[in-house]
């Protein structure tokens, strides 16, 4: 099983805080998950465009190679703006 | 000390702690802080009110790696971050960033670079309300610029 | 505000005030402040009191001059400058800047200025007392380096 | 007159901490009035060694070629070590 949560701009509109997805090879790409979530729908697609999307697994921000396992928590986030 | 947390900071409570916090606090000659606060005008436009947002736990994880990083190249003491997160009104206070050490210049180097660091690379997101309803604050160039310049030597 | 005061200075009370001394406190959404306190340790020697002069008059027109040149750089409020004489014991704080901006490049920039600037041009000079008697601190060549960076233009 | 001031080893050196000068032409030079103290005994001539001197006019810190006037207050003292 993963772990998928979202955050900010990106949260509000897939209008979800987290999801599960059942793991399978094939998930062991970022962009695969990436893709799969955003064919759920327009505001999915919307949210998940890759052009500024960033991504944490396991709460470390991760470069799109990052090879997924099963357990793991991947994050989908825009670009951070605290301080 | 690292703190993500709803409530205000009181910063006297923090300069003496930090003190308090150092082995050895007559070493160091230095205090450097910032606090970071809500401005009521943001590009050029009236804010009203700000959420904060953050993401529980990693938060906390980029913040201890940012000053691991700090302590690894500056001879700095124990420093202190608070970042505060929710609902806040213009003139509030939301970030403190507090360090100690011998001499001023390591103490601005690494405060400076906590808080450049902090805002590229601690998931953290500022929502704004301004006349025209709720918005996102967009991420600044000039914030990844202020990071970059740590990389490249000339500091 | 620029004070000479054989007196401590309450940070806290520093800090409100310099937010009450602005116009629009609200615009400003970076707040640098250094402390400079005595150190137990200087040049390998252990240090039990230490004694600051000054030139009373001279000091303060000094620093209204660094003041006004800091402000004439970089798009800072109303800054505040403490600086204790007399008799000090190691931990005592002996310096404050406190310095006010929209964004945080400023106010860093500015308070480290005006530190350097204080440091090579107003007239304070510091007997500390060691093992081995009362003796005049050296003027540091760092203090001079530091401060002649800024005429460098690589800020 | 001239008010002539000194400070921190300076003034600890000369044990005093000012003097009057009356005003002539030849005490317009910095250099001038620097001599003549230095000529009133050892001590005043180890403190005023122009080695690390520094000089105010009148509270600003001054160049050595600049010209006395009567009624300036001449400051000597070693480079500041506060903050």
């Amino acid at each position: 099983m993963l772990t998928i949560v979202f955050f900010a701009q990106t949260r509000e509109l897939v209008a979800c805080d987290n999801i599960e997805l059942e793991f399978n090879s094939s998930l062991s790409a970022l962009e695969t998950i990436r893709s799969q979530l955003a064919s759920k729908g327009d505001k999915w697609d919307l949210a998940l465009q890759q052009d500024k999307l960033l991504v944490a697994v396991n709460q470390e921000m991760s470069p799109w190679d990052t090879v997924i396992k099963d357990g793991d928590e991947v994050a989908f986030f825009p670009p951070v703006t605290g301080g | 000390m690292i703190s993500v947390q709803t409530a205000d900071f009181d910063i006297a409570k923090l300069y003496q702690q930090m003190s308090n916090n150092q082995l050895n606090p007559n070493g160091y000659g230095a205090v450097v802080t910032f606090v970071g606060k809500v401005r009521d005008f943001n590009q050029q436009q009236q804010i009203g009110a700000m959420t904060l947002e953050h993401y529980p736990g990693m938060t906390e994880k980029s913040l201890e790696a940012i000053v691991e990083q700090t302590k690894a190249r500056w001879p700095i003491g124990e420093p202190i971050i608070i970042h505060r997160v929710g609902e806040l009104a213009p003139g509030d206070q939301i970030v403190y960033i507090g360090v100690v050490s011998a001499h001023r210049k390591a103490a601005f180097e690494a405060c400076e670079f906590l808080i450049d660091y902090l805002k590229i690379k601690a998931p953290f997101w500022k929502k704004e309300q301004t006349e025209t309803g709720y918005q996102w604050v967009d991420a600044r160039e000039n914030d990844t610029t202020a990071a970059d310049r740590w990389s490249q030597g000339n500091h």
